[in-house]
């Protein structure tokens, strides 16, 4: 019994009721984790490698990366000051703006493609007047880039909002008290504490921006980002034609967000 | 120097309700008062951090009633201490002389003095993290200080910290307030610690101010039964006053104590306190001219270690007296033995 | 001064930055709602009438609908003890686990399509032996579901493991104290009260279930949801025939997720 | 009834190491230790929330060193209460009736029943949420008691409440334990708390139980340092014991202390401790035979309101002396006083 004490025990508590929610559990990690896993086995080295070759496969991958980019930074650039008010200030109709917040996440990715092409669109509110200053939305860059904007940026304002919330705001009182405005006590104060939750914010809004299909193809379905050219060669060509494309695109995304995702989180314990 | 007339506001559940007092300069001001009762609002708008929607607040003959925090030259330390957590001791420090645009080199050094004086500069390189309580609380005070604020707000700075801690903590506070000259705003819910440190009480509950005075005034001579069951007032008795020949008694069903000739007798209902500590308990009559003395049975006996409080039913009543280990021992008390206990009519306080 | 001072404190407390803050979520919002807004202004109750009279769309709005619901279903039956391992145990590779439960948000759309087709496809390692029983995945409702679970599930993991995070596990331990077994204490003491994180998970899962385009169609263009049938019309009609679609279906998706929002809200509260 | 017997664990920073001791039935049994002890994972090892890695575990005969918390007949109270925030009270108190299948309206019966014992029947239908920390304790322990258990584990259950709640709970506790005949485990970090309610205590530091005794043995006799300052011994020395014909000195410098006979001396380095209490200040000489009497100035007052503490130096050590205020009064002291001090040679405890 001294000896075995522990392993006994470990025994004697596993009760049924856990066995049935790891084998639960299981099955839903599989899931998720198997038709990737096969996906990418069902690749050689060699098949990848011609598949870089291909030129216009290159620039697919590099106007995704940089679209979903800029992306990102426009959605940092109003969302952190949102987020900002949502965790600090009460005022009147609150409920609805954070749903309206949340509203992109709701809406079928088609949807929100007819809707962005309803006002950014040259015949648009906002697309024609700037059309006549030479922006185009429609099949071009800054439609690609609106389009993921809109079903990317609550990742940024929710984790902006989460990350303030959780400075305690007295830190910005004692600020003041020693001297600070209130824009120095955020930049010194509230920014920084909240930087690891709104970076974190920052790769899943890229994410989520390159990986978004379809309202992008609704607004611009040329110039073709990785998503839109896999649907074009798959399409055209059939599966085994697009999978290694396919294959490129996910190994791509994994590496980039695991390795991001590294880099918040040490900077964050850090 | 720091002067509250008249100020409302209420945020959440917490209320201040036309408080007025006044800090004098030096002082070591101590507001007292149970949880809830709007301490920390009232040190919070005199911080800025909450505005009064009446009244208005002077500090050092300024009126700051709408100035914003950075504008007051206060100080304010939170119970937990409220550190930069991304920041190391020494540039916690120097926080407010960085903000204030001082040289990097200066502001250090400046910070590297006052963590001196406060017994931390040997932490300059720490984390916050890996601090104790009494050193977090150190820095939070350094920090505060080394913007020579004309006041330093405190909000309960003692009730996170342990007992052995929270003793050399407030002999800090003391040295500070003594040696520094630092005009100090204390807000607290223990007794005792307000007993230890202020020069001036403020009581306060729901809202308001109830009593002001120094630690005696307010301990001994309560104006509420609130303020004398807050400060632990455990001989409380209610009746009325009766006056024969010269003496004057103050008289509860049975009970008939002496109590000073010259108090303003007449109200038809008043109470009356008697301290524990102020009762001494005997196991033989003693005739002396100024006391109450009364017979009883002892009733209960707790053991505090250090000392020992015993009740005693008196004509009716229960008289809870305080006596140390020591005499507990020499008397041999133990429940139901029968006992004297006197005291002077000057220790019965009516209000 | 008397009578001013809370006013006066309003004027005198509104700094400049938080002025710049106030305009540039303004910015984040709009560009949000203005696009639904529109779009939703450009049809008339008579054009949503004719839409609605139409029976293929009709069918794909209930195909949508019920193909999210099975899929939400799914996922809280394997997602829920995933959660619950993920928020009270720990184990080697937790991270791991965690991260391949986020992965599908990072994966684009159509490349979840072409991994889901190498499994579920009529030659992949389920699709095929399933195909002999005489169950198809490839331009069928099955197809569908598989696309909405993998890509909504993560929803429904981490509102659970949220939600059981907040439930104090010394509940569990004095329910035990009196009595109850591992899973008496689960279904009686940290099932019910994580109960409103789960259901709000899930009334996501559902929203981002219907709203998924990409993996969809790869997998399955037919029978048509809602959000294929928008840009079947998008593509054969152009812009006005399909708009009328797009906003019965936005329309309907705010409502349900309003409503749903509200049941939640409510019983958390109650 | 409970037994622990060299039981061994480690949980994050917690740690019990070879921990053995006997609960009696009926006893009341406090662990008392600073924080980080491990006293909670001590408890928590009782009731299996947690397995020891070695040792074994008795309740009332039966090992129960692996049995799962629903087997062990034992009822756990959390400081915090740990309520089910979805019940109300009574379904609270209710809970382990149901899981053992009693039925609805016998289990509500015996619930309302236990719920009167401990006077919070009338906040039957009230939700948790809304009662104040007494009531809530009151509710956990009716919750705990209605299932009968064998023993009842409390985790500080005080040390959340107001002074005034923390009273009425400590008696409550008391009553318990008497009239009830509950046999509890008590674990605090309150020195006072555990003299007031203790039969027996069991001081913890580190993992290990360092000294098991009655309060009065563990006040009056540490075995270590570690236990001397934690019950809050102030006079402390360190020096060594010499022998003078029949009388037993203990040296530490210029300090001279008659110390009992029956004192196992020849241990070239040991400590002394007075209690402050034990102590006698007075403005003249006392002659008295089995007396220490000291001669020394007055350095420092600390008043307590009702008590005052006096730090007298006399040989070049510090005596702090505990007095009442009325003797304090009396007295007249103040700092740099030439006054006396003496206490029994039996009022040093040497170690």
């Amino acid at each position: 019994m001294k000896s075995g004490g522990a392993a006994g025990a470990w025994f004697r508590t596993r009760e049924p009721v856990m066995a049935v929610f790891t084998l639960l559990g299981t099955v839903a990690i599989l899931f998720v984790a198997l038709p990737v896993v096969a996906m990418v086995m069902k690749e050689t080295p060699q098949s990848i490698w011609e598949t870089l070759k291909d030129g216009s496969v290159r620039r697919a991958i590099y106007l995704s990366a940089s679209t979903a980019l800029w992306a990102t930074l426009a959605s940092l650039l109003v969302g952190v000051p949102l987020g900002y008010l949502l965790a600090r200030k009460r005022f009147w109709g609150k409920e609805l703006i954070q749903s309206v917040a949340d509203l992109p996440v709701v809406i079928p990715h088609t949807v929100a493609g007819i809707a962005l092409l309803t006002i950014f669109g040259a015949k648009g509110m906002i697309g024609a007047p700037l059309s006549e200053w030479g922006v185009r939305f429609v099949d071009a860059q800054g439609g690609i880039v609106v389009a993921m904007v809109f079903v990317s940026m609550s990742f940024v304002i929710n984790s902006a909002r989460n990350g303030f919330e959780a400075v305690d705001p007295r830190l910005e009182k004692i600020a003041r008290s020693l001297g600070s405005s209130r824009a120095g006590a955020f930049f010194r104060v509230s920014l920084p504490l909240a930087a690891p939750s709104i970076a974190s914010g920052a790769v899943m809004c890229w994410a989520r921006a390159i990986s978004e299909f379809g309202a992008v193809i609704v607004i611009a379905y040329f110039p073709m980002i990785a998503p839109t050219l896999i649907y074009d060669r798959f399409l055209s060509f059939g599966l085994d034609a697009s999978r290694p494309i396919a294959v490129v695109l996910v190994l791509i995304c994994i590496l980039l967000f695991a390795s991001l995702r590294l880099i918040t989180r040490r900077r964050s314990k850090a | 120097m720091m002067e509250f007339n008249g100020v409302s506001r209420s945020w959440g559940d917490f209320k201040a309700e036309g408080v007025s007092f006044e800090v004098k300069k030096g002082e070591f001001f101590v507001i007292l008062g149970p949880t809830g009762a709007g301490k920390t609002l009232l040190l919070e708008l005199a911080a800025g951090f909450y505005y009064p929607k009446k009244g208005s607040i002077r500090i050092d003959g300024r009126d700051v009633t709408l100035s914003p925090p950075e504008k007051r030259r206060i100080g304010f330390i939170y119970q937990d201490y409220a550190l930069f957590p991304h920041k190391n001791v020494l540039s916690n420090v120097a926080w407010g002389l960085r903000v204030a645009r001082v040289g990097r080199k200066e502001a250090f050094a400046r910070s590297l003095e006052m963590a001196e004086k406060l017994g931390i500069a040997h932490l300059a390189d720490r984390g916050v993290g890996s601090l104790s309580g009494g050193e977090k609380q150190r820095v939070a005070i350094a920090r505060a200080l080394v913007t020579k604020p004309e006041v330093l707000l405190l909000d309960e700075p003692l009730s996170a910290l342990d007992r052995r801690t929270q003793d050399a903590m407030r002999k800090e506070l003391k040295r500070l307030n003594r040696e520094m000259g630092m005009t100090m705003v204390h807000v607290t819910h223990s007794q005792e610690e307000a007993m230890l440190l202020a020069d001036r009480i403020a009581v306060m509950d729901g809202g308001r101010i109830v009593q002001v005075g120094t630690p005696e005034e307010v301990f001994r001579r309560p104006k509420s039964e609130f303020v004398a069951e807050f400060l632990g007032a455990e001989n409380l008795y209610r009746g009325h006053i009766e006056k024969e020949g010269d003496t004057v008694f103050f008289v509860s069903g049975n009970l008939r104590l002496e109590v000073p000739q010259e108090v303003e007798y007449g109200f038809s209902e008043c109470r009356a306190i008697v301290r524990p500590e102020d009762i001494i308990i005997s196991p033989v009559k003693i005739r002396s001219s100024a006391r109450n003395e009364l017979c009883g049975a002892v009733e209960e006996i707790s053991d505090y270690g250090a000392t020992v409080k015993a009740g005693v039913r008196c004509g009716g009543e229960m008289f809870k007296v305080l006596i140390t280990r020591h005499s507990y021992e020499e008397l041999a008390l133990s429940a139901g033995k029968t006992v004297y206990i006197s005291f002077k009519a000057g220790s019965v306080h009516l209000f």
